[in-house]
């Protein structure tokens, strides 16, 4: 008989329990982790001790390509990147170049962008909306939201021939007129659109299973969401009433009025009610906008060959997961020199380690679910 | 429009100059620009189309941004501020590298710009000190914008500003992976999109678009990349 | 001579073939509970659930049992074979011996046990062995973790279960399960007006029994993957499903035997009721002439003939139903109507009862696990204790002091609904003070 | 009466041999799933005695309440090391002989008073009438002060494990 014996196994990090401490792979290929992001789990049990995320999977270098694309030829990758809310990145892009080149769109261009960019927004905050009920466990919401961006989809179609990553807008305004029946389309989804965020409201809202697993749950203080750098529904659930398109409007937001909801304690709870309430005002932004769609050209004066004069420039938009920052270097060449993109949800995914200390495993899930991140965009 | 060889220059022709002469604005065009710019004539946006003078002499941008924000900086820091100039309606400060950390916690606490939005760089090889690393920050209170920039040479460490807004961490991470700026008192600096055994830096302009690392491809994936 | 033979056939055969219908048939009944499911899920869901396999997807749970039988049964390297093998068939034998103390009807049961509730509530303990072993044998993190919530959540609601089968069974007297319904006939009254409070407590311990619905910790999609079940695959995970559909009628048809008067017609006493005898039949009528109506619009022809087929079958039950209330056939078969009818009555009540787990899995979310251990110790057992005292002190109040049903069992229901709102509110504040999560 | 032959030797031989199995096995847990079986064996005599309350006490009880306990305890603790650990020690040849001392003094024992002990002609199993009102009455009737006594010791264990657990989280 080998009688090997051994001294007893020393502990890596011996816990409460005295039982290992259980480092749980939550890997790139899972249902929850909303694309290929992979957390590594550092676990007292079941309680989160720490945690690490590791990122790239879905890194493309887009920020490389563009230095060997010409302004309007990058325009198509930047839908890639948040391929959830593809038309407010395209926005983004055309503003941030159209500010390089000192220009602006035209009224009426500027009108249909911000139609188009809050029909994307209710979009994006519908398919987060569904995918995070059903991480924690309500089945039913996902498919009524998926029915109502469907009809979103449907209008996005009709105007520009794609579905998701659309290339809707052009630096310096719009390639293609609006459709006729645009703004009985937009009125038809946005009439009866209320009654349906009622509909969610009444599955979850006072649901006390739903409000056990999100009340509390991952919470960020105002101070620390400033901090870490968060922006959009994460930081304004913390409490700071920060809104690009009222702090600084750009495309045809000042025309419009509507109010930027706030939570007050940051949690998973606030962050749901906030992006709820701000579908409701997306909505009223699209019936303002449909009243009177002003008269004009579509297209301003920018020639055929982009050629920006040497220099610089930052532009930021509120896209729906939040602040999306076109950084873009110009040498007076037709290729910018370097373009930086600002991803909010990165940003947003950095508060994540912090707010899952202390949390179980199934609120991990529900944390990543409230910040709404789109691995498109945090690994470019 | 010919393409303005003399355009194509400034950048690498002064390298030993702070490269004054790349912001645009050098032509002394009164600061303000008519906000709703007047519809441009064809193609050739009048305000920043004159070729940039060859580089400018005297230190900071001729657009002198003289406002009191500059001023405030220059009373805390005097020469540390290298340069300050309006690109574009918005203030660009440039300061000494050894200094960046001390600027930005006076940034923070006493010009309240709390919320730092970005920090990247850019590459300019042609140049003595190759990176500009560049440092976006928003103030609530006053909704502005400041831009910092810092000018790095390829192997100089930059102080790292993870200290003063936490959001630096995962963006330091980010420009060391793609430029192998070195930042100085960063927690972990390791790579964040690339894996770790990685060798080369990609956003460097002399990184081809082609190449890739190899010999980590070989041993990673077992393929031989055909590129 | 003819007599005792009759006897001795009916002592050992009847309760051989009711068990091997019940194992031939269960797994069959288990496929289309299935497909009721994903029918209702997708009703609830604005969709349409399977259409594509037989008319209405009518043969989908065949191509299901087709499916699994052939996909291959993958066991992983380092798992411990003979346990992992033993595993699902622990959980489906504990599932189905369950079901032969229940009677379905007055002459469908396997054993009129002396002990029958008992013994269905301890073999049914016994599947919790089934998932503990599954998880640990297939040696990874996400089925150990799964395998030990599941564990300790199947071990505390057991007791609520228990505690709230106690209540009905104080007022029954007796444990076997022909003689429950026979109080409950007695009495002119089902269980569950008498102890709603019973019943509410029952019918939450024992999802959380059937790791279903709110309770589905265990195989939670989302975190663990699929918690205890991750490494099976093929026929060994559809054991693991068969058994936990044969609990979910395990537990309906305790359910409707204890608190919903098993297979006694709704409002079996009065006479005045008795149209209700020809519910049974019309209901029939009604599904089959659905069919008739759906069978043209079926797009293949085949289809078309199936769903004829099935319309037929259906009037044909439907006939055998009406059967025993011919006058003629009921004096020569007098126990014709109790057996088929009684029946139907109790597999109608396990359908709504099963109708309601599937209701209640699509419109709640999923309890996190301390949330989950936290109502069922803090709460539920509790309260199911506090429920067998009133009822014990309801029934004092009417056997020795002779108070009339209808004021002893609703004061001891109301005074034990406000103990219930106490424990609901301390539970509440609680976990204000100082919330299981947080800062550690 | 030959049916019941069979299934009492069967009950019989299986509880016998998982029973041996339970000491043999090298794997802990195969070794609590023998434990089951032999518990589940003698509750399948007891039914086979009509005794049915006695089976389902038995099978819920002992299977049903402590195995899992058993089960759970050893999924908690981390196993792969006392596997390593040398398992038998080298005393075995002591324990043997022990063994068969008792065994020993048993037989005699059984041999020597057989005709002493005032053991009464076995009741034929099919007489008994049902045992569980039985139990129940003479439970709280006659033995109403040892029940009470076994209820509140278990009640102080119960709290005992409490206060131990409390300590430790």
């Amino acid at each position: 008989m080998a009688d090997e014996r051994i001294p007893f196994a020393t502990h890596a990090e011996s816990t409460v329990l005295g039982a290992d401490e259980i480092v749980l792979n939550m890997g790139p290929q899972h249902p929850s982790t909303h694309g290929v992001l992979r957390v590594k789990l550092r676990l007292d049990g079941e309680k989160v001790i720490g945690s690490e995320c590791v990122i790239g999977y879905l890194h493309r270098g887009v920020e490389k390509i563009a230095e060997h694309r010409s302004y309007q030829q990058f325009a198509p990758y930047v839908d890639r990147m948040d391929y959830v809310a593809a038309v407010s990145n395209g926005l983004g892009y055309c503003e941030a170049v159209e500010k390089l080149l000192g220009t602006e769109a035209p009224l009426r261009a500027r009108v249909i962008r911000v139609i188009l960019t809050e029909l994307q927004r209710i979009a994006s905050h519908l398919f987060w909306l569904g995918t995070h009920a059903l991480d924690i466990g309500a089945l039913t919401p996902l498919f009524y939201c998926l029915r109502e961006r469907e009809e979103i989809l449907k209008i996005f179609e009709k105007y520009c021939g794609a579905r998701l990553t659309t290339h809707a807008f052009r630096i310096g305004g719009l390639q293609y007129e609006a459709y006729d029946e645009l703004e009985k389309d937009v009125e038809r989804f946005c009439k009866p659109f209320d009654k349906r965020v009622d509909e969610y409201e009444s599955l979850l809202t006072e649901n006390r299973i739903w409000v056990g697993r999100t009340k509390g749950i991952g919470v960020l203080t105002a101070k620390e969401a400033i901090d870490y750098g968060a922006s959009g529904p994460v930081i304004r659930a913390s409490g700071v009433k920060w809104d690009i398109r009222k702090a600084m409007p750009y495309a045809a937001y000042d025309l419009y009025k509507f109010e930027i909801p706030t939570g007050q304690n940051g949690d998973t709870y606030d962050r749901y009610i906030v992006r709820l309430e701000e579908m409701r005002q997306s909505r009223l932004i699209c019936l303002q906008a449909i009243e009177n769609i002003p008269t004009g050209p579509i297209m301003g004066k920018v020639g055929k060959v982009l050629k920006p004069p040497p220099g610089e420039v930052y532009h930021a938009i509120e896209a729906p997961k939040g602040e999306l920052g076109y950084y873009i270097v110009s040498d007076g060449t037709t290729q910018p020199y370097r373009v930086r993109i600002r991803p909010p949800s990165l940003i947003n995914l950095e508060a994540f380690d912090k707010m899952i200390r202390g949390h179980l495993v199934a609120d991990v899930v529900a944390i990543i679910g409230t910040l709404d991140i789109v691995l498109g965009e945090v690994d470019r | 429009m010919a393409n303005d060889p003399e355009d194509k220059q400034p950048p690498a022709s002064s390298p030993s100059e702070p490269p004054a002469a790349k912001p645009p604005a050098a032509a002394g065009e009164p600061v303000a620009k008519p906000p709703a710019a007047p519809v441009a004539p064809a193609a050739k946006p009048p305000a920043a189309a004159a070729p940039p003078k060859p580089p400018a002499p005297p230190k900071e941008g001729p657009v002198a941004l003289e406002n009191d924000l500059v001023k405030r900086y220059r009373e805390k820091f005097g020469p540390a501020i290298l340069e300050a100039w309006v690109d574009r309606k918005q203030a660009i400060l440039v300061v000494a590298r050894e200094l960046l950390a001390e600027v930005c916690v006076y940034s923070r606490d006493d010009e309240k710009f709390d919320w730092l939005s970005d920090l990247t760089a850019v590459d300019w090889p042609k140049r003595e000190k190759r990176f500009d690393i560049v440092l976006n920050m928003y103030s609530f209170e006053k909704n502005e914008k400041l831009r910092l920039k810092v000018y790095a040479g390829a192997d100089e460490r930059v102080p790292s500003v993870q200290g003063i807004w936490a959001t630096a961490n995962w963006m330091e991470r980010e420009v060391y992976d793609m430029f192998g700026v070195v930042f100085e008192g960063h927690p972990d600096l390791k790579r964040i999109l690339l894996p770790d055994e990685w060798q080369g830096y990609p956003l460097r302009k002399d990184y081809d678009i082609l190449t890739q690392d190899q010999a980590w491809v070989r041993e990673n994936l077992g393929i031989e990349s055909g590129q | 001579m003819l007599m005792n033979i009759v006897h001795y056939l009916i002592s050992i055969w009847v309760p051989l073939v009711c068990a091997v219908i019940i194992v031939a048939v269960l797994p069959l009944v288990a496929g289309y509970i299935v497909l009721m499911e994903r029918k209702v899920m997708a009703d609830m869901q604005a969709r349409l659930g399977p259409m594509r396999v037989g008319p209405h997807g009518l043969l989908q749970p065949i191509a299901d049992a087709l499916k699994l039988l052939i996909k291959e049964d993958i066991i992983p390297d380092e798992a411990d074979k003979a346990i992992f093998w033993v595993a699902p068939l622990i959980s489906v034998t504990a599932g189905m011996l369950a079901m032969s103390a229940l009677a379905i009807g007055p002459w469908f049961q396997i054993a009129d046990l002396n002990v029958g509730l008992l013994f269905v509530v301890g073999i049914g303990a016994l599947g919790i062995f089934g998932i503990v072993l599954g998880g640990w044998a297939s040696n990874s993190h996400y089925s150990l973790l799964g395998a030990l919530r599941s564990a300790a959540q199947l071990v505390s609601y057991e007791t609520a279960a228990g505690m709230a089968i106690v209540g009905a069974l104080l007022l029954a007297g007796t444990l076997s399960t022909r003689e429950i319904i026979q109080a409950q006939d007695d009495y002119g009254v089902w269980f569950i007006f008498a102890a709603p409070v019973g019943f509410f407590i029952y019918v939450v311990a024992s999802i959380a029994e059937t790791n279903r619905a709110p309770f589905d910790l265990p195989e939670a999609e989302s975190e663990l993957v699929a918690g205890y079940m991750t490494e099976y695959s093929g026929f060994r995970w559809a054991l693991y499903f068969l058994a936990e559909y044969t609990n979910m009628v395990v537990v309906a048809s305790i359910a409707t035997t204890l608190f919903l008067g098993g297979w006694l017609r709704p409002f079996a006493g009065m006479p005045i009721f008795n149209f209700l005898d020809f519910f049974p039949t019309l209901l029939m009528l009604f599904v089959g002439a659905y069919c008739f109506y759906r069978a043209p619009k079926q797009p293949v022809k085949v289809q078309k003939m199936f769903m004829v087929a099935v319309g037929l079958g259906i009037f044909l039950v439907g006939a055998i139903l009406a059967a025993p209330l011919a006058p003629s056939v009921n004096s020569m078969l007098p126990g014709l109507k109790p057996g088929l009818h009684g029946a139907f009555w109790f597999l109608l009540k396990v359908g709504l009862y099963i109708y309601l787990f599937m209701w209640l899995r699509f419109t709640f979310p999923r309890y996190r696990f301390d949330q989950l251990m936290r109502l069922g110790w803090q709460f539920l057992i509790p309260l199911s204790i506090v429920n067998v005292m009133g009822i014990g002190v309801a029934l004092v109040l009417h056997r020795q002091w002779g108070w009339s049903h209808w004021t002893a069992f609703p004061l001891t229901t109301i005074a034990t609904l406000a103990v219930a709102g106490w424990l609901g509110w301390a539970d509440d504040k609680s976990e204000k003070e100082h919330p299981m999560v947080g800062e550690t | 009466m030959m049916l019941d032959q069979i299934v009492f030797y069967f009950f019989a031989t299986l509880a016998v041999i998982s029973a041996v199995l339970v000491v043999t096995r090298r794997n802990i847990v195969q070794s609590a799933i023998f434990l089951i079986t032999a518990l589940l064996a003698t509750a399948g005599i007891f039914l086979q005695l009509h005794a049915e309350f006695l089976f389902i006490v038995q099978v819920i009880l002992y299977a049903g309440g402590i195995m899992v306990l058993f089960v759970f305890v050893i999924m908690l603790i981390n196993l792969d090391l006392s596997l390593h650990q040398v398992q038998f020690n080298r005393q075995w040849w002591l324990g043997l002989l022990l063994s068969l001392v008792l065994g020993a003094q048993l037989t005699v024992a059984i041999a020597v008073g057989r005709s002493g002990l005032p053991m009464g002609e076995p009741a034929p199993a099919t007489m008994l009438e049902p045992s569980t009102q039985l139990v129940g009455k003479v439970l709280f009737t006659e033995y109403m002060l040892p029940f009470e006594v076994a209820s509140i010791l278990l009640l102080v264990a119960m709290i005992g494990a409490v206060v131990m657990a409390k300590k430790k989280v």
